[in-house]
């Protein structure tokens, strides 16, 4: 029984660990979403370029190089999301929004040559920074220290968006900007400002996800597209538009991978349609959707 | 009444969270009247005409076509029984062309649009009909026009032609003359007073000088609720409708 | 002087030349394409493309011209060829059954997914069509008795068609295979033509336009939609069991979802608004691909710089391009029906 | 004159909307904009601001030509708009819709949440309400605030009168009076001719996109044809 | 942009595509040519790209020799994208057009099953790489031969591995495809064969590209095995090691990895790579202690400043073996180099190969070792190298290759 209690409790950080870094690079998205709009395919790109940033600064040998590259790795993914936005998106917003959906698709083939070009095709690999090596251990239960990180770090930002959303003055003019756009233009602040600042602070967190995932996973071109279409699931679950939505969507996708596999071990991904399709069709906004896009 | 009215709505109420837009309204149109809803802005005239056509479902209370409970039915459904409507923003299909326009209400009141495979020029019966509709609304030299190229007025009067292409016994008409210059709202009139003759028409307006000339009854609505029934003279003469609607101090 | 006179010129030809000029012009050089070609590769990269715009042309007709954009287009592609797989490997070799069986096959699963789909719209609509074509992908995946998995399916038969015992003719051959599809498709886009012609059509680009206003005229537009969706499904379903026969060999890939945003790629890529632009946009991005793969590593960067050039500064697809440029040329000779329709 | 428009022609997509308008308002002066609906009101008041930039013609603000800025740029110069339908951020509570109507400005200026509290105390008790929880009033108000939180020296009121019950359009009227009070010219659109006319120095007609009639108030109430040929109410 | 600007953009693009679709037509006299499918980009692209210099380096030295009958090699190596359509796509296009004489690739196993049944109808021979042992049974036709190991020889060394070291009470896991469930059931049938005592209570099948195995590290640990078969792939495996070490697997349980012997995941993994355990790779740069491997070696890094992995090494060897067919056949001839194919022999950087003519298997030994650290390379080596010769490897009996003669 001792051992049972283990079991489950593993799985269920297991589950969170996962959905942690779902939330980020889904509630990046999903903002994007609730104010510009757009369905940014390249967001998995970022979610890449964050994990091949962080390789790089892996490179030296320093026991820092995770907290340096945490630092500067999401800044240089958000000035290159604010080079795209500022260049090639902004031109498209008076169009239909297709059009958005194939320029992102566009970079996420450029994005995927690109980081060959740059750092080659060797398997990459980032080590665990060494202050979340090892386990924690109590009794019989004993769980990876850095999953543990990921845990804490995932409500952290949360917090941390929820403060930017609505406690700065930033986040206010998003709230506006996802409500009325040119109205707030019309009121004397650069709306293209605006924009170009969510993309860059969906550009951040998704390269943030990137970062926490890499010393977990491999660093790989292509890695991108793996991780949007569950970040995608994770938005329509929790509603477009909504950060609280993409953390409950993420928590949720994340147990239900997590202990699907004890129900039907190769069919768990069934088991997240089978609670998307309902949601959709029931309830298209999502669980806490509240925007019109 | 000794003959079942066309339209009537029986304690007719909508509420958006706790704004009352229409409240218990009864409201009863003659056949072959022409009957005008007037009241100042946000009185709940537009409110009133979607819970009619089917737009909006009522919070509570019962829509009756000529007798026949259609309360909570779909647009189409309404349409299909008689009613056909107009609306106060321009809506029509803005990339088709003006005959299309038409002709598709033409063939869908002919039940042909599940028609797949002959093409629809082919139809010239619906073509003639929807020709002789965009005549009949002064837009029949600009049949083949993209409706891009057309004035406010005339969208107007294209969103009219859509309608009459219906047939529908009963019209309801959001602000017809809205935006039209002073030409093109007298010849609306006389299209209005037309149609009228054989129709039963309810229509709203802010022109009041179309309003008083034109209009059989007229009901006024306000903050929801009718406030005054009659004749144009009696609502001239009321002296709550004066203080309501007309003016503060007139 | 020299240009405005050369524009006049040019003008006045264009009036000169009626679509249906275009059109004999595009399928004269479909039926020389393998003499044009000579070479079996390129023969069967046209029968890839034919297929291709045969797909992308059923899938406008929600995105052009109902203005339902779907995200989820490769289930029919997917389902349709392993409908044709299925019938043809395991319960009898036949050309026309198997093509029937796709069409039918995606018909009934796109009637089914329609009543859900067409409720929505927008990008919900989007996501939940999405949300269905993974759901397909999934169970294709997993269902490997049926499937064959991720190892796909293997030695699709390339029927012989004629009547039996009198004549039949084997498409083995590159080219036979090539005017088979050739005329399947050909009969096809027909067909989607009359369709996108007759009053059913209209009221589905009325859809487009103003979804409201239709159902003011008396018509359940949701119903109307899911009509649309069903022709859609099942013509998309033909394709997919060109493409079993064709390749002879058919994956789960099939039925991911990057395989239905390449569709949506050869729709908008071609122009949306116009009738053959989505296959000339199928014919453009194989071609495309085939050439910048085969003669560069990094042949990604190439196709998605493309991509984003031409959605920078083409919006209206290449052929939408064209037509527009073409129609601004002969402006005020042919103030008449919207031809673009 | 602090504002003026000069012969714009504006569009939307295909369609011409505003043909050659002309109009012009002094500081501090209050002139309404007349016309039926359609007729190209709203149309000019998003010309001006930049929000459907006309095609031809020119909009200067003090003598300096704007009509290629941007509504931002627009706004920054002193310009306030209060839309038709209000447009109240409904996702931000009062006191941050308020805020944001001061984003725009550099420095700190004479208005401030205090003194906007202290001219409508109703927006003080509602500055923690969303601004989905409001009446139509009470947005009304919020909404000429809003605009007047970013020191504005001409607003541009998009029919405040419509869709209030009369008691409130005696609200609204009062507000316009704190605006002219202030030294804040504005420029009213309205179908409510009597409500604009008591509160006007000068009036506009529009009618069918081209201005009919630019003059005083007693010039417009002398003129019957006028009225009835453009307003007729 | 302007309507000219727009109409320049245009006809750029379209002369673009114009001309580099008429840059490649050119050919050399007497060449003869092989068409390389392998994964350029995407998640396996450093397969692809290892494999091309393999490849490039085998056509160097042919050439450099003279050719073959006077031919000269030459290697046109195209992306696969790890996706079947564009794999056939692209064979079609090499067979067809480019008409080589041999097809090479693809990788992954769905779209090499694809790939051999339309060069079986193009009657092009194709050395896929994909390991899977049922492209030698019931998907092998005349033109379908392999040079590398079959996923079958080192899965069936490494049972003879663990059934030496006595380890009873076994998981496994391996990505629901064809290669990753070969992998295994070769492994764990073999096992029971020789040792029917093994027991097996849990075996995990997580999708292919999985990104957490964290859900099924927790339920291995649960089952308390003594050892866990792992027949990942590439970036999976790497990514599956990296859990598992942080989950304490390293210490817990013997470690078997089919993949996990290759240079270049044993690089990516440094200093987290599974010391102390099994692990197998096709082909080793260390072993055997050869003057041919160390020349090889030698010469790859000189021309490629890395060191040759597995995937390196077996393109490498097909090629030369393809060069030995048409010696042996005395002509440039397709039919008649597969004629003489079952029984070449070449002396590869890793031992001899003998191509097994009933099921058109190289015949080699498999290379098992333990993961350690070396003071001669700053990256982890397989160490304690024990081979297992192709008779306990490869199939029993002849009757399994039956397809090879269709």
């Amino acid at each position: 029984m001792e051992l049972d209690v283990s079991f489950w409790l593993t799985q269920f950080l297991n589950g969170l660990a996962n959905a942690m870094v779902l939330f980020l690079i889904a509630s990046g998205l999903t903002i994007l979403l609730g104010v510009l709009g757009v369905l940014n395919l390249a967001h998995g790109s970022f979610y890449m370029l964050g994990a091949f940033l962080i390789f790089s600064s892996s490179i030296i040998k320093n026991p820092s190089w995770f907290w340096v590259g945490l630092l500067l790795a999401p800044l240089v993914v958000a000035g290159f999301g604010t080079i795209i936005e500022a260049f090639c998106l902004r031109p498209l917003y008076g169009r239909e929004r297709l059009y958005t959906l194939l320029l992102t698709y566009g970079f996420t083939l450029i994005l995927d040559d690109l980081v060959l070009l740059i750092w080659g095709r060797d398997y990459k690999s980032v080590p665990i920074p060494a202050l979340f090596e090892g386990r924690l251990t109590i009794g019989d239960f004993s769980y990876p220290v850095y999953f543990l990180f990921i845990i804490a770090v995932g409500p952290l930002l949360g917090v941390f968006l929820w403060f930017i959303l609505n406690k700065t003055n930033f986040g206010k003019l998003i709230r506006a900007a996802a409500t009325d756009s040119e109205m707030l233009d019309a009121l004397g602040v650069n709306v293209n400002r605006v924009f170009t600042g969510v993309f860059a602070l969906g550009a951040w967190l998704a390269s943030l996800g990137g970062i926490l995932a890499a010393p977990m996973r491999s660093v790989e071109p292509g890695m991108g597209v793996e991780i949007i279409i569950e970040s995608f699931i994770v938005v329509i679950i929790g509603g477009m538009g909504s950060y609280l939505g993409a953390f409950v969507g993420a928590v949720l996708i994340g147990m239900l991978k997590a202990f699907g596999i004890e129900i039907l071990e190769n069919f768990a991904m069934i088991f997240i349609y089978a609670l998307v399709l309902p949601i959709l069709i029931l309830r298209p906004r999502g669980l806490f959707g509240e925007t019109t896009i | 009444m000794a003959t079942t009215p066309v339209l009537e709505t029986k304690a007719l109420t909508k509420s958006f969270g706790s704004l009352l837009a229409v409240n218990e309204v009864d409201f009863q149109v003659p056949v072959g009247e022409l009957c005008a809803v007037i009241g100042p802005n946000g009185a709940g005239k537009t409110t009133f005409f979607n819970l009619i056509s089917g737009r909006l479902e009522p919070t509570s209370g019962g829509v009756f076509f000529e007798g026949e409970d259609i309360t909570g039915y779909p647009p189409h459904a309404v349409v299909k029984k008689g009613v056909g409507r107009s609306f106060q923003i321009t809506n029509i299909f803005p990339r088709l062309s003006v005959l299309d326009n038409v002709r598709i209400a033409v063939l869908a009141r002919r039940g042909k649009t599940l028609d797949m495979f002959s093409p629809i020029e082919k139809h010239t019966e619906e073509q003639e009909e929807a020709l002789s509709i965009l005549g009949e609304v002064e837009l029949g030299h600009k049949a083949h026009h993209p409706t891009t190229k057309l004035g406010h007025g005339e969208r107007r009067n294209l969103e009219l032609g859509i309608t009459l292409a219906l047939e529908p016994r009963l019209i309801l008409l959001d602000e017809p003359t809205a935006g039209m210059s002073i030409e093109e709202t007298s010849s609306t009139i006389e299209l209005v007073k037309k149609i009228s003759a054989d129709k039963t028409v309810v229509f709203t307006e802010h022109d009041m000088s179309v309003v008083f000339s034109i209009a059989d009854r007229i009901s006024v609505l306000h903050q929801g609720s009718i406030i005054a029934e009659g004749t144009p003279d009696e609502i001239r003469n009321d002296d709550l409708v004066r203080l309501a609607y007309l003016g503060e101090e007139v | 002087m020299e240009s405005t006179s050369g524009k006049k010129l040019l003008s006045r030809l264009m009036e000169r030349i009626p679509n249906r000029f275009g059109v004999t012009v595009l399928l004269a050089l479909a039926v020389l394409a393998p003499f044009l070609v000579q070479n079996d590769y390129y023969i069967q990269l046209c029968t890839e493309i034919l297929i291709a715009s045969l797909l992308a042309i059923s899938l406008n007709f929600l995105i052009g011209f109902t203005g339902l954009v779907s995200l989820g287009h490769a289930v029919y592609l997917g389902v349709g060829a392993y409908a044709f797989a299925l019938l043809t490997k395991n319960v009898y070799p036949s050309m026309w059954a198997g093509l029937i069986a796709a069409g039918a096959s995606c018909a009934l699963l796109a009637w089914f997914m329609g009543v859900f789909c067409v409720r929505l719209a927008g990008l919900y609509f989007a996501m939940l069509t999405l949300a269905f074509s993974q759901v397909v992908y999934t169970v294709a995946y997993y269902w490997r008795d049926v499937t064959g998995g991720d190892d796909g399916m293997l030695g699709i038969p390339k029927p012989e068609i004629g009547i039996p015992g009198a004549f039949s003719i084997s498409l083995e051959s590159f080219t036979n295979f090539y005017y088979f599809v050739l005329i399947i498709v050909t009969a096809l886009i027909f067909l989607a033509w009359k369709i996108a012609n007759s009053p059913f059509g209209r009221v589905l680009q009325a859809i487009r336009e103003n979804p409201e206003r239709v159902e003011f005229i008396g018509l359940p537009v949701h119903r109307y939609k899911l009509y649309a969706f069903i022709i859609a499904g099942t013509l998309g379903g033909f394709a997919g069991g060109l493409y079993s026969t064709f390749q002879g060999y058919i994956s789960p890939d099939l039925l991911y979802w990057t395989q239905s945003g390449e569709i949506v790629l050869m729709t908008i890529l071609g122009g949306m608004y116009s009738f053959l632009g989505p296959a000339f946009g199928a014919g453009m991005l194989l071609f495309i691909r085939d050439t910048v793969l085969n003669f560069m590593e990094y042949w990604r960067i190439v196709v998605g710089g493309i991509l984003v050039l031409l959605v920078l500064f083409l919006p209206g697809g290449i052929l939408g391009f064209f037509e527009e440029w073409a129609s601004r040329l002969s402006i005020g000779g042919n103030d008449g029906d919207d031809t673009r329709s | 004159m602090i504002l003026s428009v000069e012969k714009i022609n504006t569009f939307y997509g295909d369609s011409h909307i505003l043909f050659d308008v002309d109009m012009s308002i002094a500081e501090g002066e209050v002139v309404s904009l007349l016309g039926r609906n359609g007729a190209g009101k709203t149309t000019t008041l998003r010309s001006i601001m930049g929000l459907t930039p006309p095609r031809e013609g020119s909009v200067c603000w003090l003598g300096e030509e704007v009509q290629r800025l941007k509504p931002h740029e627009i706004a920054r110069k002193g310009v306030g708009f209060v839309p038709e339908d209000r447009r109240i951020f409904s996702r931000l509570s009062v006191e941050e819709n308020l805020e944001i109507g001061a984003f725009k400005l550099e420095g700190p200026s004479g208005w401030t949440l205090e003194r906007i509290y202290g001219l409508f105390p109703k927006l003080e008790q509602l500055k923690a309400h969303k601004g989905n929880e409001l009446s139509g009033g009470e947005q009304q108000m919020l909404a000429i605030a809003r605009a007047l939180m970013g020191a504005p020296r001409l607003v541009l009121l998009d029919e405040p009168s419509e869709g209030l019950a009369p008691a409130i359009v005696k609200d609204v009227g009062e507000m316009i009076g704190t605006l002219r009070d202030e030294g804040i010219a504005v420029l009213l659109v309205e179908q409510n001719t009597r409500f604009a006319c008591r509160l006007s120095d000068r009036v506009y007609i529009i009618d069918n996109g081209r201005v009919r009639f630019g003059g005083t108030v007693a010039q417009l109430e002398a003129d019957e044809e006028l009225k009835s040929r453009y307003l007729a109410v | 942009m302007s309507g000219l600007g727009k109409k320049m953009f245009v006809a750029a693009v379209m002369s673009l595509a114009i001309a580099s679709y008429g840059a490649s037509t050119s050919f050399a006299a007497k060449t003869i040519k092989i068409g390389v499918l392998s994964p350029l980009t995407g998640l396996y692209s450093i397969v692809g790209k290892r494999t091309s210099q393999g490849i490039n380096m085998a056509v160097k030295e042919i050439n450099d020799a003279g050719g073959v009958l006077g031919h000269k090699f030459e290697a046109l190596i195209r992306d696969s994208e790890t996706n079947p359509a564009s794999s056939v796509r692209t064979a079609r296009r090499l067979i067809l057009r480019d008409k080589v004489f041999a097809l090479l690739g693809p990788l992954h196993g769905g779209a090499a099953i694809a790939v051999l049944q339309e060069s079986k109808k193009l009657k092009t021979m194709n050395f896929p790489w994909a390991a899977t042992e049922e492209i030698n049974t019931k998907f092998c036709s005349r033109y379908t031969w392999r040079v590398g190991s079959s996923a079958q020889q080192t899965s069936r060394a490494g049972a003879v591995i663990a059934h030496r070291l006595g380890l009873k009470k076994w998981a496994t896991i391996s990505s629901d495809f064809s290669y990753g469930r070969s992998v295994v059931r070769q492994f764990w049938n073999y096992l029971k064969e020789r040792d029917p005592g093994a027991k097996r209570p849990y075996a995990a099948w997580p999708k292919l590209g999985e990104n957490d195995y964290s859900a099924y590290i927790n339920k291995m640990q649960k089952a308390k095995p003594d050892a866990i078969f792992v027949g990942l792939f590439g970036a999976d495996l790497i990514k599956f090691m990296k859990q598992a070490r942080s989950f304490g697997m390293y210490e817990k349980v013997k470690i078997f990895t089919d993949f996990g012997g290759n240079h270049v995941v044993l690089k990516a993994l440094g200093d987290q790579a599974p010391f102390g355990h099994w692990a197998s790779s096709r082909y080793l740069h260390n072993y055997p202690v050869s003057a041919g491997n160390k020349r090889f070696v030698d010469n790859f890094r000189k021309a490629y400043n890395v060191y040759p992995d597995m995937t390196a090494g077996e393109a490498y060897s097909t090629v030369h073996v393809i060069a030995e067919s048409i010696r042996r056949a005395g002509a440039v001839d397709k039919e008649k180099a597969i004629d003489a194919m079952g029984g070449v022999a070449f002396n590869s950087p890793e031992g001899w190969i003998i191509m097994r003519p009933s099921d058109h298997q190289g015949w080699q030994s498999s290379f098992w070792g333990v993961i350690s650290k070396s003071k001669k390379y700053p990256f982890p080596i397989l160490s304690n190298i024990q081979v297992i010769s192709p008779v306990e490897g490869s199939h029993p009996d002849e009757s399994t290759g039956q397809g090879c003669r269709k």
